[in-house]
C-alpha cells in the first residue's frame, strides 16, 4: 500500500521515530542487506543540532513495565558534519519489498530532524536542509523531554505558531512538526503548528519520566540526565488518544507513533486519522520491526 | 579476527534451544543456530524467550538482553548465563526445544595479537566471573597453549565456570580455590616475571579498571571486553555509552564490546552491568 | 512505621486512590476480615458529586501493556446518600496490624473524595463535608480525565487558585488536591493549590488513553466513554517524576501515586519527596496489596 | 444457596494446580484449594498464574481473569477454560505443580428453586458453549434427576464440553451432535411442553438474551451467569456493569454473576465476554 505524504511517495506507511534507528551504523552491523531491504519507506535522522553535542552521560537506559525510559541527550555530530558525512552514507537505501505491494525496492527519502535553542538556530537549521537534495523533508523536534531549550515553543502554542512561521518562508521541504505530549491540550499545539504553516504534525515523543537507582543507600536518579522519556508499549494508549485527538482538529498529515510493535497497532494509528506510523522503541527488539508491520497491513 | 564482521543477517531469528545446563552458579545455554557460524571471539548476540518475554519481576524482562558467545561448535552457540534478574532469570528457565530470538553476531571482537620487534607477546586471558565467556571462545582461537590464563570468582559455586577455558589459574575472594585474593593480582605478578604480553580481559567494571591500571603501568597493551546497560545492540538507540579518553563517549555494542584500554580513561561502574 | 499526614496520625503511609477500592463492596465480598484487617491506614472515598451519577455506558474497561484503561465516569449515588448511608457503614475499619510496626489495629480515618462542576457546587460538598466526625479530611478531585466538568480548574493554574482559596474558608479539615497528570507543568498547579490554601496535594490521577475495539469492522472506540485513563505499571516512570518535581516544588504534603505494586515502588515515592503513597490498580489484582506494601516498608 | 457467601477469604492465596486436562476444545483446571471449601453454584473465582502473568499478545495479560467454578470436589475446585487469549492461553498452559493466584468465591450464587402453589418447578438448566461451568455445580447441588439440561455448542470440537453435566439434551451449530440449531430452540420446546420450570441459564450474551426474552414470554422465571469484563472481581472498580431495568447499572461481579432475568431489560454483549 504505497502512499503519499507531503508530495513524496512513500512504499508503505510505516517510518522510524527520530533517534531510534542509525542507519549508518546499522549497515556497519548488517552489511548491504540493511541498505538492500530497510523496513521503513523513509528514514528520519536522529536530532541534529547546529553544533556537535556529546549527549548526557551514563546510565542513559532503564528498562520500565512494558517499555523503557532514555535519556540519551541528543548526542550528534553537529549540522555540518551530518551534512558533509552522514548524508551522504544515507544515499541509496531501498526499502524492503515485504513491506510494498509491488514488491519492488523503492528509494528510501531521509527526512532530516532538527532542533534548535532560538528561532535564529532553528533558521540556520532549515536552511542548511533546504539545499541538498538529499534531503527531502525536515521534522522539527519542539519536544524532547530531555534536554533544556532556552525555546520553550514546547510549551506555548502562540510561540509554536509565530516560531513555524518564521521559518515557513525558507523552505520549500515538507515542514513536520514533531509534537510535546507532555501538554494539557496537545492539538492546540497541532492547531498552532498548522496555522503557523506546517505541512504536517508529528506525535508523540516520550513521556517525561524518571527512574531511581536500585539497591540500597541514599537515593538517586539512575539517569545520567536526572529524568528521561518514556517509550514502548505502555505509553502506546496514551500515544492512540493524542494521535487521534489531534487528527480530529488538523487538517495536514499526521505521523503517529507511540509504543507500536505490530501491524494491528499501526492500524489503529492509521484507523484514528494518522497518514504515517512511526516506530521507535520496537526497532530495538526487533531491527526488522518496520518491514514487519508495513508487510502486515497489506 | 580483525575488526568488525562484514555483517550478521540482518533481523533476529528463531533458534531451537539444544540444552540449558547448570555450571555451578552459572548456566551454559547451546542454541543450535547456524547463523551463528563465523561468530568472532569478543562478539555478542541479543537473545530474547520467544514466549513469555516479560511478566516478571518489575512486569520485565521487556528488551533483548546481550551475551557473550561463549563457545561456537559448528552451528551450535553456547552462551554463560548468570541469574541476576528477570531477563537472565527467564533464560535460565528455558529448556531444550524452547525458542530463543537471536540477534548477532554484533560488535566489536578481540584484535589478533600481531607481532612486534620483540616478537609475538603472549596473550593473557584475565577474566572476572561470567566475565569468563568471552575468553573460552578467544582461547578456541588462539589455542590453549599460546595463553595464560588468569580467572577470578567471588565463591565457590562460580568455581566450575572456570571448566570453560583449559589450564586456568584461580583467584577466589573467599578462597576456596586458587589464589585467596584478586585476579588482578595474579595478573600483576605475571606482569613482574613478563610484561612482553598483551592482556585480554572481560569481567565486572571494577575488575576491568584495575587490569586497565596495571596494564597502562606495565606498558602492556589491553583489550577489554566491556559491558553496559542497551537497548539494541546494533547502534540504533545510543543508550550503552562509555566516556571515551580526551572526551565524547563509545558506544559499546558498536565501537566495542571489545575496547582497546588506550580509549578508556578508566572503566566506570554504572551503565547496569551487574557487579 | 506510623506517620503523620495534616494532623491525622495513620498506622502506615499506604492509602487507597479514590475509586479504586469500594470498602463497603469489599465487606460484602470478603465479610468481616476486611474490615478487621484493612489493607489501608486510610480509606479514600470513591469520588462523590453532589446529584447522583450512573457514570458511563460499558465497556468501561481495557486492559492494556503493564496497565489498563478505564471509563468508569465517577458512578456515585450522590452526596446526600453518600453522607446518610455509605459513611455510617465506614465506620470501624481497623488497619490491619501487618502494615503497622506496634501491630495494633489502627482506626481507618475516611477521606472523601468530591468533584463539582464549579465552585458553587464544590462549595456545598466542602461544607457538606465539613460537619460529619465521621469525615477526616476532604480530597478535591480538579483531574479527572473521563468526565467533563464545566470548570475548567484542571486546566489553568490561576482558576484552580482561586477556586481553592474560595473553598479554603469552608472547612477546617484537611484539604487534598488531587491534580491533574495531563499538563505541561504539574508543579504550578501543584504551587496553585498550595497558594490557594490546600493542606495537600495528591498526584498522579490516570493519563488520558484510548482503545479502539478489537476485531474486523469499521474502527469504533473500544471504551462506552469514549476515552479513558491509563493506570497500573506502565505509568509509574511518568508518575514518579511528576511526584518528583512536585514535592520539589511545594512545602505541603503530598501523596504519590500511579503504578505502586511493591513496597519498593513506595519507597521509590517516599524517596522523592511524597509523605503517603495511594495504591490504585494494584488492588484489583491483589485486595491487600496496601498491607503488603505497608508491611514491605517497615 | 440463598444469597451471597459470608464471605471470601479475604486476600488471594496461592494454590498449586492438581491437573489441566484437555476436554475436546477446552481445559479442565484442577486447582487444590481448600479454601474454596462452601463455594455455591455459579460463584466465581479470580485467576492468574503465579509465574509469567504477562508477556503475552500484546504483552498481556495484567490483571486476574474471572472463572466460574465448575465443580468442587472436597478440596479441589475445577474450571472449565476456553482459550480466547491471552489470559486464558497463560492458564491453559499451566501444568500439574504450577501455582495459581485465587480470589474467590466471589459474587452471587444462583438461587435454590422455591416452590409456588403449584408445588415445585422443575429446573431447567441451559448452557451454551464454555457457559456450562457453573451449570455443572448446579447439577451437582439439585441433582441430576431434578433437573433437565439442555446445552448448545458451536462445532464437534466442544461437544466433549458436555460430559461435565449428565443427561444433557444437545444442540449444536453445525449439527455435529443433537439438535442442529440453538439451544434455545430446545428450551423453547420444553416449555411449551411444561412452563411450570425454573430456567437457569450461562452462555453468551446472545443466547442468554433469547434464553431471556423466550421465559419473559412464558411467565417462566430465569436466572442468568452473566460474563463482563473485570478487573477487580469484587466490587472496586466498578468496571465490570451491566444497564440495569429501569435504568443505573449494576456490577457483574457483586450484583451478580448470577442475575434475576427480571432485573434487565435486555442481555448486550459488549462488555468484554468472549462471544
Ligand atoms: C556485550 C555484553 C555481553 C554480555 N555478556 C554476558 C554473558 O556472557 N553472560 C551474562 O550472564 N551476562 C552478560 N552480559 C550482561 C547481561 O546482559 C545482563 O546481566 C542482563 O542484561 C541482565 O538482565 P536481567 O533482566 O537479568 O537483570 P536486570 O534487572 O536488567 O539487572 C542487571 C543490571 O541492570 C541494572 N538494572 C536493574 N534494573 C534495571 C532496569 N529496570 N533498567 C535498566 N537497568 C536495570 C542494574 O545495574 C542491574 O545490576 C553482557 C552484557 C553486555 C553488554
Ligand atoms: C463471572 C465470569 C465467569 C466466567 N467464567 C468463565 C469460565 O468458566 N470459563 C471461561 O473460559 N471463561 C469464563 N469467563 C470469561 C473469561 O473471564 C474470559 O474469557 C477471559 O477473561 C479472557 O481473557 P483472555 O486474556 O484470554 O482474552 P482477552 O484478550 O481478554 O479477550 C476476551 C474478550 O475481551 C475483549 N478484549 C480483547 N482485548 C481486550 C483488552 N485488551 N482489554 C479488555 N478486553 C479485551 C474481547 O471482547 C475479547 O473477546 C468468565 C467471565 C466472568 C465475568
Ligand atoms: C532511545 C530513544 C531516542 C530518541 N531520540 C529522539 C530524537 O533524537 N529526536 C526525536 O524527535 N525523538 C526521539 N525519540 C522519540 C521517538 O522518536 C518516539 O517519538 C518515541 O520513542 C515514541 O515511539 P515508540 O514508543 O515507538 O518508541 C527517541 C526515543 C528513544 C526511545
Ligand atoms: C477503575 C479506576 C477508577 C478510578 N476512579 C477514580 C475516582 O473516582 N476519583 C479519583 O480521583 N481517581 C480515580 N482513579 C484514579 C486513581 O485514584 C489513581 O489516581 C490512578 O489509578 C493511578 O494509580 P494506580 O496506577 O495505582 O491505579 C481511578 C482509577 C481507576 C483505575
Ligand atoms: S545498545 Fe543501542 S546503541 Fe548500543
Ligand atoms: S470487576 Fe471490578 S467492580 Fe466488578
Amino acid at each position: 500500500m504505497s502512499v503519499e505524504f507531503c508530495g513524496l511517495r512513500l512504499a508503505h506507511p510505516v517510518i522510524n521515530g527520530s533517534g531510534t534507528f542509525d542507519a549508518i551504523a546499522a549497515r556497519r552491523a548488517f552489511g548491504d542487506a540493511l541498505a538492500e531491504a530497510f523496513p521503513f519507506s523513509a528514514y528520519v535522522s536522529k536530532t541534529i543540532t547546529l553544533e556537535p553535542r556529546a549527549g548526557n552521560p551514563p546510565p542513559r537506559l532503564w528498562e520500565t513495565a512494558a517499555g523503557m525510559i532514555n535519556s540519551i541527550g541528543l548526542p550528534n555530530k553537529g549540522l555540518a558534519a551530518y551534512l558533509a558525512e552522514d548524508l551522504p552514507a544515507l544515499a541509496g537505501l531501498r526499502a524492503d519489498p515485504a513491506g510494498s505491494a509491488d514488491g519492488e525496492r523503492a528509494a528510501v527519502p531521509v527526512i532530516t530532524n532538527v532542533m534548535g535553542s532560538s528561532g535564529e538556530e532553528l533558521a540556520r537549521l532549515v536552511e542548511a536542509c533546504d539545499e541538498p537534495e538529499a534531503i527531502a523533508a525536515i521534522e522539527l523536534n519542539v519536544s524532547c523531554p530531555n534536554v533544556k531549550t532556552g525555546l520553550d515553543i514546547g510549551a506555548d502554542p502562540a510561540q509554536l505558531q509565530s516560531v513555524v512561521a518564521g521559518l515557513r518562508g525558507r523552505t520549500a521541504k515538507p515542514l513536520i512538526v514533531k509534537l510535546t505530549p507532555n501538554a494539557a491540550d496537545v492539538p492546540a499545539f497541532a492547531q498552532a503548528a498548522q496555522d503557523g504553516g506546517a505541512d504536517a504534525v508529528s506525535l508523540i515523543n516520550t513521556l517525561r519520566a524518571m527512574a531511581l537507582a536500585p539497591g540500597a543507600g541514599p537515593a538517586r536518579p539512575w539517569l545520567g540526565g536526572g529524568t528521561g522519556g518514556l517509550s514502548g508499549p505502555a505509553i502506546r494508549p496514551a500515544a492512540l488518544a493524542q494521535v487521534a485527538a489531534v487528527a480530529a482538529r488538523v487538517a495536514v498529515p499526521v505521523v503517529g507513533m507511540g509504543g507500536v510493535q505490530s501491524a494491528a497497532h499501526a492500524r489503529d494509528l492509521l484507523d484514528v486519522g494518522a497518514t504515517l506510523v512511526a516506530v521507535g522503541t520496537e526497532s530495538f527488539r526487533d531491527p526488522r520491526a518496520g518491514a514487519r508491520i508495513a508487510a502486515g497491513l497489506q | 579476527m580483525s575488526g568488525p564482521t562484514d555483517g550478521a543477517p540482518f533481523g533476529r531469528r528463531l533458534a531451537r534451544v539444544a540444552a540449558n545446563e547448570r555450571l555451578g552458579a552459572y548456566n551454559v545455554l547451546r542454541v543450535a543456530d547456524p547463523a551463528m557460524t563465523g561468530v568472532l571471539p569478543g562478539q555478542f548476540a541479543m537473545l530474547a524467550a520467544a514466549e513469555r518475554w516479560g511478566g516478571g519481576e518489575d512486569e520485565r524482562p521487556f528488551l533483548a538482553r546481550a551475551f557473550s558467545v561463549a563457545r561456537q561448535s559448528g552451528e551450535e552457540s553456547s552462551y554463560v548465563l548468570e541469574d541476576v534478574g528477570p531477563g537472565t532469570r527467564r533464560l535460565c528457565e528455558l529448556r531444550a526445544g524452547d525458542e530463543v530470538w537471536v540477534l548477532g553476531p554484533l560488535g566489536r571482537p578481540f584484535a589478533a595479537p600481531e607481532p612486534d620487534a620483540a616478537g609475538m607477546r603472549r596473550a593473557i586471558l584475565v577474566g572476572g566471573g561470567v566475565g569468563i565467556a568471552p575468553l573460552a571462545i578467544l582461547q578456541d582461537s588462539l589455542g590453549a597453549d599460546a595463553t595464560t590464563v588468569l580467572l577470578g570468582f567471588r565463591d565457590r559455586e562460580r568455581v566450575p565456570g572456570a571448566e570453560l577455558l583449559r589450564g586456568a589459574e584461580l583467584a577466589t575472594d573467599d578462597g576456596s580455590a586458587g589464589h585467596r585474593g584478586l585476579v588482578t593480582e595474579l595478573l600483576e605478578r605475571e606482569l613482574v616475571a613478563d610484561a612482553h604480553a598483551a592482556v585480554y580481559s572481560c569481567g565486572p567494571a571494577g575488575m576491568l579498571e584495575g587490569v586497565r591500571a596495571i596494564c597502562e603501568r606495565a606498558g602492556v597493551p589491553a583489550q577489554l571486553a566491556l559491558e553496559a546497560g542497551m537497548a539494541c545492540g546494533f547502534g540504533a538507540c545510543f543508550g550503552c555509552v562509555v566516556p571515551r579518553r580526551g572526551g565524547g563517549y563509545l558506544r559499546v555494542c558498536v565501537d566495542g564490546p571489545v575496547i582497546d584500554a588506550a580509549e578508556l580513561e578508566h572503566v566506570e561502574a554504572h551503565a547496569g552491568a551487574p557487579e
